[in-house]
């Protein structure tokens, strides 16, 4: 495609052709207002707030909809195009019931925003607002039609990107509503991200719904945890909780969308249950212990099988929930031990979903692929778990420490593994269950939103993790508990992947002989 | 006034009086003849002799012995607090007798002190999605400076007049809905006409 | 024999839709016949240009030059829709055309397909026309049934189908791309221009959109050729024009006239209307649909055609030509418009979705006396603000239509909110309630 | 009997200069709020008159606090070192003429009748720089420190001429014992003026006056304990019981100060016509005296109360200028001239 060449507001603009006069103004930075236009969504220029002006067109053109072309100049910000923001926003808040006071968008809100730019103190309206209901439109969705001002962007969601079309606009004119069907809410796994693209309060998450006001919460960038998609997303928390996750635009991994799994992923690891003390479990079954003993416990038992059966008898599991660091750190501490087998424990396999913008991966957990890879580079090999219960049974392998940290409900398939026949297992791991494990120790490690560290997902895409907050009550960081083991093992590790880990961004950090980006 | 020569000097009362603003109450000069005083940088031999000075100090401190006593002794005493005093908070009730209160979160946005605390809920009534399942005020915490009622677009949080706030333990203080809603009926016929 | 050059021919009504046989036996089809017969569909789009025809749904665009638009090299489908949703308040022609002479709008919606090289011919019919649609339906039936409509028409290699649509009855199917939309299905919101139907329309294809008066003109002009037509009227209006009459006149009613006939003659014209109702003066009339913008009684004296009128500071649009009289309160013909747009606003564009209903709400105030001085302003500032700011040209019919209405009555408005009521006997003395 | 006597008596004496420490303290809280337009303690008893018990018992309930680092021995040591030597000066001063009790006993209203009195009382006085500086040095606090060195450093300065305005007394009164000195004020000079040395020796009143404030750190001479500056001074890091000695010391050593001011200046408890030369061994005579006495020691009290809350407090570099440039001279001025009034006065009969 050629460049096309224009002027907006007096600056020299090239854009590809066929790119809206919006995004070319966007690319370098003059921000036209509007509420319909979405870069994930089509156009169809109805909001009527970015009108600009055009050079030898007498009407105002919108901006989302009109393709650049040579020579075409724009502006932006004349006597004109500032008259009719003024008027289009008194025509929005005519009839909007402006009640940003008990509104969850009050803060964040486009319409809130465009207000101070080009909106009155005072209304010339008086006359009798139109009032519509608070529906709910699904399980987690509920819609002030209210506030709607009618941008579509959901119903043009539902059509494009997840294909279901669950929301339509009804009746006419200043009564137009968006509708659900009765028998047919909104329920496919993208829906939450109506709520995210609703430039007002009309959509609202159930979940999120006045838990918090949006200016008190902080935002974390991270990657989902739920799936090896690893899609980037901001991660709001409040008083060290949780609220709410929304995507980050990353057009390599993820677009402008999450799926409603992992934008609630968040409670599998979230409440009560979590392990947060360090379990030993002897004569009396498991009981509480502190770190100091746990590690020397970890420590004692795993140079006493290495003294005993030589360092080869000792294994490893990596986790797919762990980040690459702590998979590196887990296969360089064990292989300096002597260890040569080592394994991965599978993320949950479901079938994926595709919609028609929008695929969900089937691998439920976010660094299979970082895993794997990191392991291999390290070990040399990669032992399934079947080949490692082989030789759990065959007495060559006599000790394994593990890294769990699967969510709730998914917990680490170690029934068929032969534990019993082993002289020592440990686990960092977030949850036990009475059906739990047969470990000698587990210790309480970190969940996705707690960690630092580099994740690579399906399509190879490293990513920067950050912590949202620290883990509950005694549990620690499981790059905390390896590095205090290899202390207490004596064992040196990497300065290199140490500095790495320290020096953020670990997305920059070109951290195995093979690693190179994108696969 | 008589004005002072020198630059140091500033008859009380002038900046505000040059301003063409009324002049405070307590910085009316006192009646009776107005002396011009005059001071030299060189201190005369009687002030050089500082016994006297020294004397005319003392007197001037033991002089308000005897004279009128600006304490009001309460509670025997009740002091008469003008009518945009800033007191205790109440949470005002609309004309069916329910909390005001839509849980916006302003008040305790606005709060300088960091004293309040909101739970939000939904609201059991109609015609308000959201409404306070908690209101907290600490009023230890509070400092009284009236943003929350500024910043209210509900008319619901007020400051009252009473002052006598008085409590035993910390947890006394903190006061809760309920207390704040009580806090309204003790208060309801109360005018605020200097504030709104 | 030829067809005669009226769209009111003789012998034709309402009430029984002309059969094919009928339509045949005064000519009808030898068009579609010579066109195909000469093979070239550009000499159809030429005879057109030679008759100088102009739309007749209401902008008046020439209507050879919409279809010289049409891709020449299209290898996908095209079409040509035939715009038969009449909603515009005081129009009634395309219904009398399409229950009369059903025969005569499809023959030239088949040249119309065939100048553009469309594959197929859409009828929008609203909905409100059941007996229009049960016409035009037995129509195509009909004319598929002798071969003049299907493929291999007439053995000239030209496939060509008509299809019947009816809308769900709204006043926005009616604009272009409303119409392109419902037809599609879909909810009847007019789509952004650029793109324009001609390259973008229809299913995404190319797509000409004609009013059925414009298309029922067609058949005559390439049977009698573009300079018959082009003899009547003056240059630039040419061709014989329908005029629905209606309001307070003593003959309301459909009527042709040549573009020369002004809008006094029309009403007080025995051949037309024949005098204002109870012999009243005329206060003001609409010369085309409440859309277009209203003259006073003294400038009636103006040729009811495209360019005139526009001069005139109004235009002609649909040809619905209301007449009002002395007696009417021009304050509740503002606030019935008003509330007829409202009614019909399709609710996608800001400004038309919240300003008509605002607007609406300031004229029914000022009607039932609770007006205050400023709102007539205010009415026209927010009249003109939604005018230009749509998508689609009905921001402009309100502001333009109600607008007018407000402005050249401004001191019935002012009368209303000194009086806090409607001084208007025919409505009632209308006061506050108090 | 005697041993018994004068046991009961230092009792009476020391519990009496505590009451008093008590109650200068409450007039002190009272005065210094009505200087300021205010009530001052009036809730607990009459007149608020409890307020100094409840204070006590307030601060002997409260934690006492010792911080880290302290030198102990000497952080314990300090308040009774310097609540010691306050009451100990009260010893020699006599509140009355000798009394006989039971018709044998010959009791001196005084604890201790030392010949020497004038310079015990400067001895011991001196005395009370200890605690401070002790307490200063243990805490291990720099306030306090530099509150301690302030404080020996005016002490140094002002004990010099506080002894040295006394010489004019001593000279007059031809003996260092107080009751010579008291006995020496009880005639009536011109048949008009009694004999106070307040009459006879002005200058050296003025000057022992300005050294009884320093000595007493007092305002406007207590730099040791400058708030603005120090915190506390040299009791900043004492709380709870250590604190109350301080407290008392210091209010005691107020009415001590007070009590030899009016020994020395004013005649003791003497008036003119009220001694037991010229109204007998009557037995409404020592108390008469006592009263007095207490008069006097009261009017003393009062000064050091008004001045404080009426004057601001010296800068250190003003404070030893006053001591060495203007007290000492006038000191030594006022023996040079005593003496050589004296001597004119012998010589010219």
């Amino acid at each position: 495609m050629s460049d096309v060449r224009l002027t907006i507001d007096d600056r020299e603009v090239v854009v590809p052709e066929g790119t809206t006069i919006l995004e070319a103004a966007r690319s370098v930075g003059i921000e036209i207002p509007h509420f319909c236009y979405h870069p994930g969504l089509s156009a169809p220029s109805n909001c009527r707030m970015c009108l600009v002006e055009v050079q030898g067109q007498d009407k105002l053109v919108p901006s989302c909809a009109t393709a650049v072309a040579d020579g075409m100049v724009v502006r932006t910000g004349t006597p004109r195009v500032h008259e009719s923001h003024r008027s289009v926003m008194e025509f929005y808040l005519s009839n909007h019931p402006l009640d940003c006071p008990v509104c969850d968008q009050a803060g964040e809100c486009v319409l809130q925003d465009y207000s101070y730019g080009w909106g009155s103190a005072t209304s010339r309206f008086e006359e009798t607002k139109v009032t519509q209901p608070v529906k709910d439109v699904g399980p987690d969705i509920v819609l002030y039609a209210d506030r709607c001002i009618m941008c579509t962007r959901c119903v043009r969601f539902l059509r494009e990107v997840s294909g279901t079309g669950e929301l339509s606009v009804i009746h006419r004119g200043v009564r137009s509503e968006i509708h659900v069907a009765g028998d047919r809410p909104v329920t496919n796994p993208l829906a939450g991200n109506i709520v995210d693209i609703c430039p007002v309060g009309a959509l609202c998450s159930k979940d999120f719904l006045f838990k918090c006001r949006v200016w008190w919460l902080t935002s974390t960038a991270s990657a989902c945890p739920r799936c090896a998609r690893a899609c980037s997303i901001r991660v709001d928390s409040s008083e060290g909780r949780i609220l709410r996750i929304k995507p980050r635009e990353n057009a390599a991994v993820n677009g402008m969308w999450i799926c409603d799994e992992g934008r609630f992923a968040f409670r599998q690891w979230h409440g009560a249950g979590r392990l947060d003390v360090p379990l030993v479990n002897g004569d009396r079954g498991f009981t509480h212990c502190d770190w100091d003993e746990a590690i020397a416990l970890a420590a004692r038992s795993l140079r006493q099988v290495a003294m005993r059966y030589g360092g080869e008898s000792v294994a490893f599991i990596g986790s797919p929930w762990a980040t690459i660091e702590e998979n590196m750190l887990l296969a360089r501490l064990f292989v300096s031990l002597g260890a040569t087998m080592g394994s991965l424990w599978p993320a949950p396999a479901e079938s994926p979903q595709r919609f028609p913008g929008f695929e969900i991966s089937g691998e439920k957990a976010w660094n299979v692929a970082g895993a794997r890879r990191t392991l291999m580079d390290v070990a040399g090999q990669l032992l399934t778990l079947d080949r490692l219960a082989d030789e759990i049974e065959r007495g060559r392998v006599r000790a394994v420490y593990a890294l769990g940290g699967a969510y709730r409900g998914a917990l680490v398939p170690c029934d068929d593994l032969g534990l019993e026949l082993l002289e020592f297992f440990a686990i960092q791991t977030c949850f036990v269950t009475d059906k739990g494990l047969k470990a000698n120790l587990i210790l309480p490690g970190a969940s996705p939103y707690e960690k630092v560290g580099t994740v690579r997902n399906e399509r190879g895409v490293l990513q920067e993790v950050n912590a949202v907050m620290s883990p509950p009550g005694q549990a620690r960081r499981d790059w905390d508990i390896l590095m205090a083991l290899a202390k207490a093992l004596a064992a040196t590790v990497d300065d290199d992947l140490t500095r790495a880990v320290l020096d953020r961004p670990a997305a920059q950090w070109n951290y195995t002989r093979s690693a190179s980006g994108n696969e | 006034m008589t004005h002072l020569p020198g630059p140091i000097f500033n008859a009380p009362g002038r900046a505000t009086a040059d301003r063409g603003l009324p002049t405070p109450a307590y910085d009316t000069p006192r009646p009776g003849p107005q002396k011009e005083k005059r001071l030299s940088a060189r201190p005369t031999f009687f002030q050089r002799l500082i016994v006297p000075g020294l004397l005319r100090t003392w007197w001037s401190g033991v002089r308000h012995i005897w004279q009128k006593k600006l304490t009001v002794q309460w509670p025997e005493q009740v002091r008469e607090v003008s009518d945009n005093y800033r007191g205790v908070h109440r949470l005002n009730k609309d004309d069916r007798g329910r909390m005001k209160c839509v849980a916006c979160f302003l008040c305790q946005t606005a709060c300088p002190a960091n004293c309040i605390r909101i739970e939000a809920g939904p609201s059991p009534w109609p015609d308000r999605p959201k409404y306070a399942v908690r209101f907290t005020i600490d009023e230890l915490r509070c400092v009284f400076c009236g943003m929350c009622e500024e910043a209210c677009p509900e008319d619901a949080i007020e400051l009252t007049r009473i002052y006598s706030l008085v409590g035993t333990r910390r947890d006394e203080m903190l006061f809760d809905k309920e207390q704040l809603l009580t806090m309204y009926d003790l208060t309801r016929d109360e005018k605020h006409p200097l504030r709104w | 024999m030829t067809v005669e050059l009226t769209l009111l021919p003789a012998g034709t009504s309402a009430d029984h839709p002309e059969t094919l046989d009928a339509y045949q036996a005064r000519g009808g089809y030898a068009a579609w016949r010579i066109a195909l017969g000469r093979g070239d569909p550009q000499r159809v789009i030429d005879e057109v240009q030679r008759s100088g025809l102009r739309g007749r749904g209401g902008a008046g665009f020439p209507t050879a030059r919409k279809w010289s638009f049409m891709p020449k090299d299209g290898h996908g489908p095209a079409f040509v829709c035939c715009n038969a949703d009449e909603s515009e308040p005081g129009t009634f022609k395309d219904r009398r055309l399409l229950e009369a002479t059903p025969h005569q709008v499809l023959e030239g919606l088949l040249l119309a397909c065939y100048a553009v090289r469309a594959t197929c011919g859409y009828v929008f019919l609203r909905w409100e026309y059941p007996r229009a649609a049960r016409a035009m339906q037995a129509a195509i039936d009909e004319a598929t049934q002798i071969g003049l409509i299907g493929s291999d028409v007439l053995g000239t290699g030209y496939s060509v189908e008509v299809r019947l649509r009816k809308g769900a009855g709204t006043y926005i199917s009616g604009e272009e791309t409303g119409l392109l939309e419902t037809t599609e299905g879909k909810r009847g919101w007019p789509r952004q221009k650029p793109p324009f139907p001609a390259a973008r329309g229809l299913f995404g294809m190319p797509t000409t959109v004609n009013n059925v008066e414009t298309l029922a003109c067609v058949p005559v002009i390439v049977s009698e050729g573009g300079e018959a037509f082009a003899a009547i009227g003056l240059p630039g209006n040419t061709g014989p024009k329908l005029y629905c009459l209606s309001g307070c006149v003593r003959r309301p009613g459909l009527y042709e006239a040549p573009m020369t006939v002004t809008l006094r003659e029309l009403i007080l014209d025995d051949r037309f209307g024949g005098g204002v109702a109870d012999g009243r003066p005329p206060k003001a009339v609409i010369p085309g649909g409440s859309s277009a913008p209203v003259l006073r009684a003294e400038e009636i004296d103006v040729p009811a055609d495209f360019d005139h009128l526009q001069a005139a500071g109004s235009m002609l649009g649909s040809a619905g030509v209301m007449v009002l009289d002395d007696r009417t309160c021009m304050v509740r013909v503002a606030a019935n418009a008003c509330g007829f747009f409202d009614h019909e606003s399709c609710g996608q564009c800001t400004p038309c979705r919240e300003g008509v209903h605002w607007v609406r709400q300031i004229l029914d105030r000022i009607e039932s006396g609770r007006g205050r001085p400023g709102d007539a302003d205010v009415a026209i500032d927010r009249l003109d603000a939604i005018a230009g700011q749509t998508i689609c040209p009905f921001g402009e019919a309100v502001a333009w239509g109600v607008g007018s209405i407000i402005r050249k009555f401004r001191e019935e408005f002012d009368e209303h909110i000194r009086l806090r009521g409607c001084p208007f006997p025919a409505w009632g003395f209308r006061s506050n309630g108090s | 009997m005697m041993i018994a006597i004068n046991l009961v008596k230092v009792l009476i004496v020391f519990a009496f200069v505590q009451a008093m420490a008590g109650l200068t303290l409450w007039a002190e809280r009272r005065l210094s709020a009505l200087m300021q337009d205010r009530w001052g303690p009036n809730r607990l008893g009459p007149f608020g008159l409890l307020q100094p018990l409840a204070d006590s018992v307030k601060l002997l309930l409260k934690e006492d606090i010792t911080p880290q680092g302290v030198d102990r021995l000497l952080y314990y040591l300090a308040p009774a070192m310097s609540l010691a030597p306050a009451l100990m000066t009260v010893a020699v001063v006599p509140f009355g003429e000798p009394v006989t009790l039971f018709g044998q006993y010959v009791v001196p209203l005084q604890v201790a009748d030392i010949h020497l009195g004038i310079l015990f009382i400067l001895a011991v006085g001196s005395l009370e720089i200890y605690g401070i500086v002790f307490g200063a040095w243990a805490s291990n606090n720099k306030y306090s420190l530099l509150g301690g060195v302030r404080s020996v450093a005016q002490m140094l300065s002002y004990e010099l001429f506080m002894g040295g305005s006394l010489v004019g007394v001593v000279m007059l009164t031809g003996s260092l014992r107080l009751n010579d000195i008291v006995a020496s004020q009880q005639h009536l000079l011109w048949g008009w003026l009694p004999a106070w040395n307040l009459f006879r020796q002005p200058l050296g009143f003025v000057v022992f006056l300005v050294a009884a404030f320093a000595e007493t750190n007092r305002l406007p001479f207590d730099l040791p304990e400058s708030e603005q500056e120090l915190v506390g001074g040299y009791h900043t890091e004492y709380s709870s019981m250590k604190f109350v000695m301080f407290f008392i010391a210091e209010y005691a050593a107020v009415f001590t100060m007070s009590a030899l001011l009016a020994t020395v200046f004013l005649g003791g408890y003497g008036l003119p016509g009220l001694s037991v030369a010229e109204c007998g061994p009557v037995w409404w005579l020592p108390v008469a005296q006592a009263a007095v006495f207490l008069t006097k020691t009261l009017l003393f009290v009062l000064l050091f109360i008004t001045v404080r809350w009426s004057l601001s407090r010296l800068r250190y570099d003003q404070l030893m200028r006053l001591g060495w440039k203007v007290m000492l001279p006038l000191a030594l001025l006022n023996i040079v001239v005593t003496g050589t009034l004296m001597f004119l006065w012998r010589t010219t009969g």
